[in-house]
């Protein structure tokens, strides 16, 4: 049940961290209740490209990691390039995750599909 | 090893130097069985009785009333398993009580028992994880043949009233089973003052070794093992005698006892110093447990907000060793059966830390700890959801207000 | 401790050096616990986990195939008991076969399934301790749901062909368990090879610590546990690691089959000299076992007219230990049940001394050995009553036929 | 399952071993299945005083320390006076035996008995 040290690096050193000060697009998943909850906050330029990207996280390590290398992975992408990003390459990308973490920890990819989903809503884009 | 802080003495102990110097000749020369006739049987006999003996005087039993086991979970199998089949074949008795915030070796095992048609009551416990004693006596039935109930809960630190228990099921005529494992060296254990029946203990939470543990037997109680073989333990336990960890038992108990008030008086001035300091300098924290009956080395912690495992990982980064629940249970994503029974709320449910104090701790090491306790929790809320709604909803609160 | 020659290393055997060595930092300052997520626990599970590899390794398994057991009699029970009561709940498969001259932490296990009501069949051996391979397949029956068979019996040296074994259970789709105890690093131990389902180890009879074994699972195979509780052994065995046992263990084995070939053909030469100049030099004696297949470092000798425990006794005096039968069922009056079933008559079967050769065993102790057998067995001879009466009726055949 | 020094000592330094030269009265018990046969050999006087005794025993050290001891204790003692030596009173002069040895190895006060009576069988003594 260790971590990788790509998962400590990304958990001790996480990347856009906290609440962006301008978004245009939000996503929530998770609950107290399996101890993980995740919040990305995206800011989606006209040419549907994430110019920026930031979470809060409240959970375990492999949650925090997962969250880090999944705004690192999409941002500077168009939308709908960043919603192939899955949840099986962030756990790669980080060198892999404890099985009993692969799931329930790993939900960023959850949260950027619904702020995106959201936005596009919103915004009438097919 | 760079300097670390070990405050996770609740989950196992390193072997003390005494107990090293007491076993060292078993490793290194005297190597015999002692179920073997010849010298090297005798002599290394001769170390295991006496290791028994320490045992039982440090419990106030009998010599023969102790009984060497790999490990407290393999004492409360015993117990819970080999006691309920005989008793249930010669009096038909088949319903135990016991708690919802036992050990898993207890818990998992009475939830065995269930499934294959034991009757279990689980009793629950009050927000500071307190057992009602009423509830207990009235769910005692006639067919109830067995109470099992910790003495000083590994999670919280909560102590239970053994001794009041142990009346109630006298007068019921219920055997009494205690598992003693955390309140060995922490609090005084006294088989004969308690009247309990069964007793389990494991030497790796008083500085022995793992892999070894001590059931005490009420003589005259015994049903019927789980380990059978040889006829080592007077029957009770067979297989070959684990020497090492019972001549380290005997060593580490001796001297846990004997240091039990002093260490717990040290121990409780650096928790209680631990607890206050966290309580004024970390805002949205709180004890869990009982606030008028813990053991002393014992401190659970939530920590709104934000998650256990996450401040663990952070505090081991910075050279700090604590817990989020027991560690048998580490790998379980579930929050702690023990502070879910306290109705804690989810949420705080998993933002709880275990800090268990031991001979090693320090006033520097509390100190040390509550540094990197304010700016680990401080680092992890500035990008907690939670908290970032809980600050939203109290500004508009404020606001309300104006 | 004045110079011992110590020939019991069936019954156990002392620490060797290189395992101290691997232990040593676990009892000096790794004393974290294995399943803590905290660096005290992580370098813990690190060499407990390398640990497993080597057993997996010596034996030729996977690592998540191998489950550390507290002692062989615990692997044993595990299988027995925990196997059959999962296999009887899904199949209804209520037979066990094993054999008469297992070890009692199978035969009495057995015999306690069989009073629950498993039906047990307890295969006869002739009079070398062989079984019959066709009554073993024609015992088989539907509802057989498991054979049990020791590799090396550990009061005769006699091995048993348990690859044979194997394909008939196999075919026959009878799960197969190989109690394996005293046969790791006196011949090779190869569990794909053979072909078993379980296999049971115990590290105290190769130089590692009593109180420590192993179970082997082939993958897919596992029932139910014995011992519940935490999550420790992939659920398999709960209860804290024993981490200097395991650690203990990973090296004992390592350095076992290591020097297998080489060490038991040390031991073979030494045995056969023991045995031909035992045979040689005092009249009536024999060797108890399979003169066609029994490993190198086991002798069982008996000396008619005369009781095994005086023997022991004499000789443990002269500084040599040896054991009647074994070890933990000394305290035990009955002859061997090994020996008895063998067909063995009742005074030949008191009769017996198992000498078992090990590590520290060398040509002088054996000639040593031999001449303090010859004085003993005469001096003891000279007040036996039956030898009295052997002499007597001796002479009067003598007289008759003159 | 210890035995004490003095049942040590009369193991390794057994009294009066042996078949007597000249005796008369002998009594043995026991069978090999059970693991101990002792066999006592009396020499009885006319005035009915054990003269000399010797023993030959098949068996484990008790059955031997027990065996010496016994001899020990009846020898120069009228046969009746020596009927009243108990397997106890041999224990206890051998400061104890281990529990499983208390009544299976003491057998040589039986082979007296059975040596005396036969003695006053054949010599009709009542
Ligand atoms: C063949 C055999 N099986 C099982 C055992 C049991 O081992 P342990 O006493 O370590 O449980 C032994 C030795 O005691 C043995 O010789
Ligand atoms: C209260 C309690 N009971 C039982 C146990 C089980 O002890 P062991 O793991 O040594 O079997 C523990 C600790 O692990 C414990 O804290």
């Amino acid at each position: 049940m260790n971590y990788t040290e790509k998962v400590m690096d990304h958990f001790m050193h996480p990347r856009n961290v906290g609440k962006l000060e301008k978004y245009n697009a939000v996503g929530e998943v998770g609950n107290a209740s399996c101890g993980d909850i995740i919040k990305l906050y995206v800011l989606i330029d006209s040419d549907n490209i994430i110019q920026d990207i930031s979470f809060q996280t409240f959970g375990c390590g492999a949650a925090i990691a997962t969250s880090s290398m999944t705004t690192e992975m999409v941002k500077g992408k168009h939308i709908d390039e960043a919603l192939n990003v899955t949840k099986d390459q962030v756990a790669e990308e980080l060198g892999g995750l404890p099985a009993n973490k692969m799931h329930c920890s790993n939900l960023a990819a959850d949260a950027l599909h619904k702020a995106i989903s959201d936005y596009k809503a919103k915004n009438g884009i097919k | 090893m760079e300097k670390r802080i070990y405050l996770d003495n609740s989950a196992t102990t390193p072997v003390r130097p005494e107990v090293l110097e007491a076993i060292y000749p078993f490793l290194k020369e005297l190597g015999g069985n002692p179920s073997s006739r010849h010298k090297e049987g005798r002599l290394v006999k001769a170390a295991f009785e006496k290791a028994r003996d320490s045992v039982a005087t440090a419990i106030n039993a009998e010599s023969k009333e102790v009984i060497f086991t790999s490990c407290a979970t393999e004492g409360n199998n015993t117990v819970l398993k080999g006691y309920l089949s005989g008793l249930r074949s010669r009096t038909g008795k088949n319903h135990i009580i016991t708690t919802a915030v036992e050990h898993p070796s207890v818990l998992s095992t009475a939830r065995e028992l269930e499934k294959k048609g034991t009757e279990v009551t689980f009793l629950p416990v009050d927000k500071f994880g307190r057992l009602n004693l009423d509830m207990l006596r009235s769910s005692i039935k006639e067919n109830t043949g067995l109470i099992s109930v910790m003495m000083v809960n590994n999670e919280t630190g909560n102590i239970y009233p053994v001794k009041e228990i142990a009346k109630i099921a006298a007068e019921k005529g219920v055997l009494f089973h205690i598992d003693a494992v955390q309140a060995i060296g922490k609090i005084p254990v006294d088989v004969k003052d308690i009247g309990c029946d069964f007793l389990t203990l494991t030497a790796h939470k008083f500085y022995g070794l793992k892999g070894s543990g001590a059931l005490y037997v009420k003589w005259g109680k015994w049903a019927s093992p789980l380990i059978t073989g040889g006829h080592q333990e007077r029957n009770r336990r067979a297989g070959t005698e684990n020497v090492v960890g019972a001549v380290g038992l005997g060593k580490a108990i001796e001297l846990a006892v004997k240091e039990q008030s002093e260490e717990s008086a040290r121990l409780k001035k650096l928790r209680d110093h631990l607890e206050k300091r966290i309580l004024e300098e970390v805002p949205y924290t709180r004890v869990v447990g009982d606030p008028g009956g813990r053991a002393s080395f014992i401190s659970n912690i939530s920590f709104r907000f934000v998650e256990g495992e996450a401040i663990l990982l952070k505090l081991d980064y910075d050279g700090i060793a604590v817990s989020t629940g027991s560690a048998c249970s580490s790998g379980n994503l579930e929050p702690s059966h023990v502070i879910s029974a306290m109705k804690v709320d989810p949420e705080e449910a998993h933002s709880s830390i275990r800090f268990s104090l031991g001979r090693s701790t320090t006033a520097e090491d509390i100190d040390y700890t509550v540094e990197r306790v304010k700016e680990t929790i401080s680092q992890l809320r500035s990008f907690s959801p939670v908290y970032d709604k809980f600050l939203l909803e109290n500004e508009k609160k404020s606001a309300w207000r104006v």
